[in-house]
């Protein structure tokens, strides 16, 4: 077969692989869409070769059994709960085959300037991605500690790593060959520093971690397509590339996160151990809706503020839709809520809430700590905290709604204003509290949008 | 033609046939008419109202009712007026012709020709002259106002720091015209609502106000043309009463709307039903003017049974006179429009039509409705 | 020119990633990642030239190496990839397993 | 500790300060309690049911009264009850203190220790023994049902083939707690409501319940610390009359709640206004028994002028004696465990409290409350 | 500049067309977009005149300005209200360009075959735009009757065109040469099908039709960069071509057709010119919510069925989405909807419509010509024309709600079933009615959901 | 080889063109298409090219031509998209002309 035509057969693997990707964003197609780019990746395989480079095949197809063998086993065998470190392993294994393919390319003859810089790259990437990987493997399968582990010098050392990794590149692309040291060395560090930025990141976090080095060996993938001028790996390896990092970020906003954050607040943590309170964390809508997607008890909790903005309505839309989602939901009244007695009663039964999805505070209190998330339609003495602990408040001794103590919060009020009694609300700033500042009926109603 | 409006003078009745409203728009079709003085005070309408619409208002009962080409009344005519009539007068009225024979023969013979609003039929073409729909959908909602009256129970749910207050338990037997409105009403108070009714084909719209349709099996059931319920028989009456009591048991307030047209209510509450309720809980009894559904019921009084009232109420859509004025007014401006020749100035009654055929009891000294005529002859 | 051009191929093909991961449900984040990672394994194509062109035994080696685990990436991610969607299709709404 | 709960003798009080609920709870606290037979049962609370609670029933009134160390009534206790009260005895009632001076005087010199549950403050801690907010709640939503009985037409639209019916216009004046509950009331049953009140921080509150505030500029205004409305200057009274002339000419149903706390209630709605208002239309006036919002208006009786009825129904929370009774006796209830030692098994009413310090009027043979001992060395 | 650098900076500028096409979908950004874009052309054009095979420029210069003044003038003196047509000159424009220029590639030395097969094919697609626009142009500004122009074998002609530009292309593949007859052929022939094409479409579908021109006039520049191996014509091509192509798809669907509809209802009408009637036209949520989108007024008649589906929140909430779309929103309820008196009052006050939004039927029929779209909600005999047109029909006589006469009748409910009086509805084969299947609730949460 | 990386480049900005105008609101699609009109006006890279390479005065012609109609179709189409683009500015639910 001529390159040309290999490449033709590239062009439609490279196809495939996009019908594949998009499909598999959709639950109904997901499956569909995983078959397809399989077939491509066999189509690209499969022509691959009849390239006429491709001389010997004994290598090949024992390592291809192989490889196979193991890769086939691992998939079958491995328990549904710990999938995701078997994907991290799966990931490793891509970024050390890109670290070879780089490397081996160092073989061929004619490399341009501009080759080796790929080649560099395509080393660095598939090491950091390999070694990131098997870590990050290890921390979720709990062969290691899963928290994150900091010390003192940590950022000095990163740096210096990072520094050395750059002189050696440099070095090697002014002279490169296949047998300079600073090849070893670069292919040591990139290694060490794979290891280095995934020590400070906490278990719960792996799975943004993952995402992330799956783009990674993605863009690994793609650095090895320039170093052996290879067409598909280029294409699919950036496609992979970026729909990782987009990935990454929303699964970040889900767990209403940055990016930054989940990378570096290891970092922070080693530093700064209590400084979390008094800080307002504001969330916008759209982050709202992910976090609600993913919940499966959700209670609503209204206050004045829901009557003032009129939400009734958006409020019960909202419930039926995370009800149709699967999660379960309640509406928590507090019976000073509003402003006359039976104030949510009279709101919510105009918008047709069910009576049974009612619940009085003392039924929803003992059970609130498995509430995944809580949502307050402008409440705010009803669900402040310092009744229970500030014997200076106001409110103090008055039974509350201890939203506090659900997993996350979300209050929906216009600004940082007290309620009624005029106490300042500590609720605020929870460390599991997110403002979703605006009127309540713009908030929700933007929410709903965001929940297709 | 000149229509006569009477003063009512049936006990409690608070209604009038003609609001000033439509007196203005059946004046410009070229109506004249005449209104018996004070005959609107009772639902709001003063004489004045009347004139400046342009009626006459006469102080003289007999004079309304001797000039008159169309007498409009709520209730049927008096006895003693019928033979000042002029002959050949379209007297329109709820006539209650299953059980006024006499009356209905004597108008006969006097020569009027004798509507009984009660007939016109249940088609969709004539549902704007249905006054019994108009009424018995006020009648619906004054059921409730009035057990809210008389409840020592609140209707609406209420979570208060004085302690939570369940929303109350509505039951309502019956779910016509009448029983539909009375749940949407409870509803909007906040009462949890349920309701029963023979016809099955009313759960789907009982369900539609967002009530729920209590499943009674009585085996095969069904309705008439009409959309009127057929009669139980006894051994159906025995299994829905048995099915209803642990309902009955748990409401606060009960709703009875079962009416069969023409014939006797039957008693689907007992005494024993009512003091298994709660006391300060309310029976409310649609039905007590034409037997009763609730055993122990006495027409437009309160009784007490055991902590539980039971209210007797007659006359309901009375309660809301206004309003009941107003949508019988309409009723009969619908029907005299539909039949009114706007060249002859006359009113074209055709004995064919479908709802003429219907609604006209007597006509030309005779009684000329089939229904009627076979109850007649048949007692 | 011919690098040029495949720099057109990278342009294009980083935006069409962008474009089309723009809103998943949360649910799928998991297998999408995995079946990312599944193409990502293309990096087999490039082993498997390395490991046939006979440039010296190192490159061979290195390249049946890259051969083997770019193909454990390829089987076990695709498979895994796999197993985790039909669970999906099971139990429509089954939120469990994939919180992320 | 002995609770004795007495039956009301006030005429027309249908309530009971204690309900078989709260009884049972407070007994397993430790208290024991004495129910004068009869109590509840016009509340809907059986003798059987108290018994059945934990609860003696006890036949003799004067036995109820004189072994209790805890005296839990609705009104004030009668005169010549006071002289068999133990020393010592905590009389819990509405006691109308403002009002009453020899009552509490003989009271202080009993030795009781007399609570007044209107001066229980309106603090968010103390909300939940609120008893006047609790009533008066209950008291907003029955307005609306004696208005909706009386009035000759229905709250909601219809829009029906008899023609439409227009909303009733309700007019509330005056957003307290009973105010905000009428409104929510009438908005449940249909009607376009429109409401007033002097304090302008109600305004939102209106407005979160669907109503439309009616703006009227009466200068500066303010309210009291405990969220009471400060009283009206006679140019002021007069600027609102004269803004809400126009709104109440074209109300349905008007309902007047402006009460003012300890003094007799202004004047606001005046004979022109009623007579400038529809035949058919309603007044109710909420605040009859303090001297009257309406002009005309007479306890307990429904007066017609010019068509429109003026209702001055009392004791309103009585009319749902249930559900009142049960609020109440949550509230009784509260304040109880509040103050109540676990470990001594007694009331520890602690005078620096804030709540006991408002609530409490005599203790230790003297009248101790400031604002009370004030007016009554000033009158 | 070398080639290379060239082609680096035509990655840049198709990049930045990347962005302006992204950017020109959200109303937000859309200016943005088309600056960003028209930088993205200068740099194209700019880098291709350091092209070392550009030697003259006089000619250039010359025909540049020209252009631009004719563009600049047209484009500034046009009435807001002919922008469509201006739109379709320009796009013809495009097409004769690319016409020109892959014809003026005949004259380059080393064509392949397949180079031969793309510049065919520029010619053809340039060719039939520049006419087809040219065409349209004349509907639009009336210049023309802008009724739909059919003649008895139109079909046959059209045809015939298509099979002699075919054999003509093959024969000139097999010869190529710049003074092959067979070129002027395909020229000629290719205007005279863009004629033919535009001719039996009616002026209302011609923004579909400009459009679709649109997206070929992109697939014609795409050929011409095929013909002269010019990277970014292909992508910016290609791609306006594809996203021309989903446009008109979109636009299609906003106006409720299809596009085989709307590009050969013409030849339809002609033969069979009233077979309309008896037809029931499904729609989907999806159509139906841009259709909703565009409309200025809607009226929203409820029936029975809402009470059944308890429809009556989700209708409030579209209501009040289309209202903050800019729309007119009404409710006309019939006195005898639903199955008590009133029945559709207690469903609306429940879900807070505002009463003045209520219309009586008398209020609404002598202006229901002007409603844009009427949505019947699980209505049926209260819409029913029957009761004006058959003396046989159970409610004859009856007056109705006449939403046939609205601009757009959507009816929503779930089967053809008749209604309480068992009359059969003409309306659901109304010309302007649209079904939408299926439990009112449902549907219109789908509706909404599409509604972003 | 060129060509088919040129197909690659095809392949894949027809998707990315797909992907781009995924949800465009109504009243967006004039200005959309009037902005992809002025795209497609990159034909005017070929003429350039065309009119100045020298390949004899017909093949000169013929590309000045194309750079005059090219440059029509450039110039006018972005400030023609400019133009309706900056009446939605003004005022912001301007339903009014862009009917489609
Ligand atoms: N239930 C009764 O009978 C009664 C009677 C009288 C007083 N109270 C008192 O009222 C209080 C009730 O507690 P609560 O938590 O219901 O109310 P709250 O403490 O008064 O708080 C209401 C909150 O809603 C927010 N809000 C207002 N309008 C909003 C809008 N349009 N959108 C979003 N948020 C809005 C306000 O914050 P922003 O301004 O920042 O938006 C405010 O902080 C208690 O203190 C109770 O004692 C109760
Ligand atoms: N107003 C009164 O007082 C009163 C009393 C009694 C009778 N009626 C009569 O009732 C009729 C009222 O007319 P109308 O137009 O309101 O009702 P209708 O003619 O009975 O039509 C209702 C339509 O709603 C559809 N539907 C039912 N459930 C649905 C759901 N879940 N989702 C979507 N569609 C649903 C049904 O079609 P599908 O089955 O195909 O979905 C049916 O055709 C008149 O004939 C009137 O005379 C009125
Ligand atoms: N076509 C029209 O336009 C039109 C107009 C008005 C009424 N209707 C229909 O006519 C029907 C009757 O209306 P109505 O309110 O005048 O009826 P009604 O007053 O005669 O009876 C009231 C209801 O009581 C029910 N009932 C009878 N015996 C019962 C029993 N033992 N237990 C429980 N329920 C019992 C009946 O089924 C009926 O629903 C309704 O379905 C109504 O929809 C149709
Ligand atoms: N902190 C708490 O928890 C709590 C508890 C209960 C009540 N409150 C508040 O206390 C306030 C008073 O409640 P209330 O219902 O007992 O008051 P009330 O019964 O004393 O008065 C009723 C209403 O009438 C109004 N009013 C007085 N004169 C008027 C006039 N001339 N015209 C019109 N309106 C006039 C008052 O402003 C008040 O709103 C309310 O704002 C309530 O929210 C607070």
């Amino acid at each position: 077969m001529s390159i040309e035509l290999i490449n033709v057969w590239y062009i439609v693997a490279a196809a495939l692989f996009v019908f594949g990707l998009k499909q598999l964003g959709s639950p109904a197609t997901a499956v569909r869409g995983n078959l397809l780019s399989s077939v491509g990746m066999l189509l690209a395989v499969a022509a691959t070769l009849f390239n006429a480079e491709v001389l010997t095949f004994e290598w090949i197809i024992g390592a291809a059994i192989l490889g196979a063998i193991i890769g086939f086993v691992a998939a079958e065998k491995v328990a549904m709960t710990s999938m995701p470190e078997m994907v991290a392993l799966f990931n490793g294994s891509g970024g050390i085959a890109s670290l070879f393919v780089g490397w081996a390319a160092l073989y061929n003859l004619d490399n341009s300037t501009f080759t080796y810089i790929t080649i560099v790259l395509s080393i660095v990437i598939g090491g950091l991605t390999f070694t990131g990987s098997i870590l990050a493997w290890g921390k979720l399968s709990e062969v290691m500690p899963s928290r994150a582990i900091v010390f003192g010098a940590q950022r000095f050392v990163n740096a210096l790593l990072l520094v050395a990794l750059l002189v050696c590149s440099v070095l090697f692309c002014l002279d490169p060959s296949s047998t300079s040291p600073y090849l070893y060395a670069i292919v040591g560090l990139a290694c060490l520093f794979g290891v280095m930025a995934v020590l400070p990141i906490g278990g719960a976090d792996m799975p943004v971690v993952i995402s992330l080095l799956n783009s990674y060996s993605g863009l690994a993938a793609c650095a090895a397509g320039f170093a052996i001028h290879n067409n598909i790996l280029i294409v699919a390896g950036a496609m992979v590339g970026a729909a990782g990092i987009i990935l990454t970020n929303i699964m970040c906003k889900a767990m209403n996160r940055s990016l930054t954050n989940v990378l570096f607040s290891g970092f922070g943590a080693a530093k700064q151990a209590s400084k979390v309170e008094g800080e307002v964390k504001p969330i916008n809508s759209e982050d709202a809706s992910l976090i609600l997607e993913a919940a499966q008890s959700v209670t609503f909790v209204p206050g004045y503020g829901m009557a003032v903005a009129q939400a009734q309505h958006v409020v019960r839309e909202l419930g039926e839709l995370l009800e149709q989602n699967g999660a379960e939901v309640t509406y928590a009244i507090h019976p000073v809520a509003g402003r006359m007695p039976g104030h949510m009663n009279v709101l919510l039964a105009e918008s047709n809430v069910p009576y049974d999805q009612l619940v009085e505070m003392d039924d929803i209190n003992p059970r609130i700590d498995n509430i995944d998330v809580a949502v307050v339609i402008g409440a705010n003495d009803v669900v402040n905290p310092a009744a229970r602990t500030d014997e200076n408040s106001p409110i103090y001794g008055m039974p509350i709604i201890n939203v506090d103590h659900a997993r996350t919060v979300f209050v929906l009020k216009r600004s940082m204003a007290s309620g009624f009694s005029g106490a300042d609300n500590p609720l605020f700033f929870g460390e599991n509290t997110r403002m979703l500042f605006g009127d309540a009926k713009a908030s929700l109603s933007e929410v709903i949008s965001h929940f297709k | 033609m000149q229509i006569g409006v009477p003063r009512e003078t049936w006990p409690g009745e608070l209604r009038v046939a003609m609001v000033p409203q439509n007196v203005k728009k059946l004046i410009q079709l070229g109506f004249s008419i005449t209104v018996e003085s004070g005959a609107g005070v009772a639902a709001g309408f003063a004489d004045e109202a009347y004139a400046e619409a342009g009626a006459a208002v006469a102080a003289d009962h007999g004079a309304v009712i001797s000039t008159a080409d169309v007498l409009a009344c709520v209730r049927k005519p008096k006895a003693e007026d019928i033979e000042h009539l002029k002959s050949g007068v379209v007297s329109i009225s709820f006539l209650d012709p299953f059980n006024e024979q006499s009356l209905v023969e004597s108008m006969a013979s006097q020569g009027a020709v004798a509507i009984s609003m009660e007939m016109i039929p249940r088609s969709t073409r004539a549902q704007k002259m249905d006054a019994l729909s108009s009424q018995a959908n006020l009648a619906g909602y004054v059921t409730i106002i009035q057990a809210s009256f008389h409840s020592a129970k609140i209707l609406p749910m209420m979570m208060t720091p004085a302690g939570t207050i369940a929303p109350a338990r509505v039951f309502i037997i019956g779910a016509g015209v009448a029983g539909l409105q009375a749940i949407a009403t409870a509803k909007r108070l906040g009462a949890r609502v349920e309701a029963f009714d023979t016809r099955p084909v009313v759960a789907e719209q009982v369900q539609s106000l967002g009530a729920k349709f209590v499943e009674i099996d009585l085996g095969e059931m069904g309705q008439t043309e009409q959309g009127y319920a057929t009669e139980l028989t006894p051994e159906q009456l025995e299994l829905q009463r048995e099915g209803q009591k642990a309902v009955i048991a748990n409401a606060d307030i009960v709703v009875t709307t079962a009416q069969l047209f023409g014939r006797p209510a039957p008693v689907i509450v007992g005494r024993d039903m009512i003091e298994g309720m709660k006391p300060g809980s309310v029976v409310i009894d649609m039905a007590v003017e034409t037997g009763g559904n609730v055993e122990g019921s006495v027409l437009d009084e309160v009784v007490e049974i055991n902590g539980v009232k039971v209210i007797g109420q007659g006359n309901l859509p009375s309660e809301v006179a206004k309003n009941a004025s107003e949508m019988y007014s309409n009723n009969l401006f619908n029907l005299l429009t539909e039949f009114w020749d706007d060249e002859s100035k006359t009113l074209n009654l055709d004995p064919e039509d479908e709802i003429i055929s219907a609604c006209v009891i007597t006509r030309d000294g005779a009684v000329v409705n089939e229904t009627i005529k076979n109850i007649y002859s048949g007692a | 020119m011919e690098a040029v051009l495949l720099g057109m191929v990278l342009m294009l093909s980083i935006f069409l990633g962008f474009e089309l991961i723009a809103k998943v449900p949360a649910t799928l984040h998991t297998p999408l990642m995995s079946g990312a990672n599944a193409i990502s394994g293309i990096t087999i194509v490039g082993a498997l030239i390395s490991a046939g062109a006979q440039l010296g035994t190192v490159s061979t080696v290195l390249g049946a190496l890259a051969v083997m685990f770019a193909t454990i990436n390829v089987v076990g991610g695709y498979l895994v990839t796999n197993r985790m969607l039909s669970m999906f299709k099971k139990k429509e709404t089954g939120n469990t397993g994939d919180r992320t």
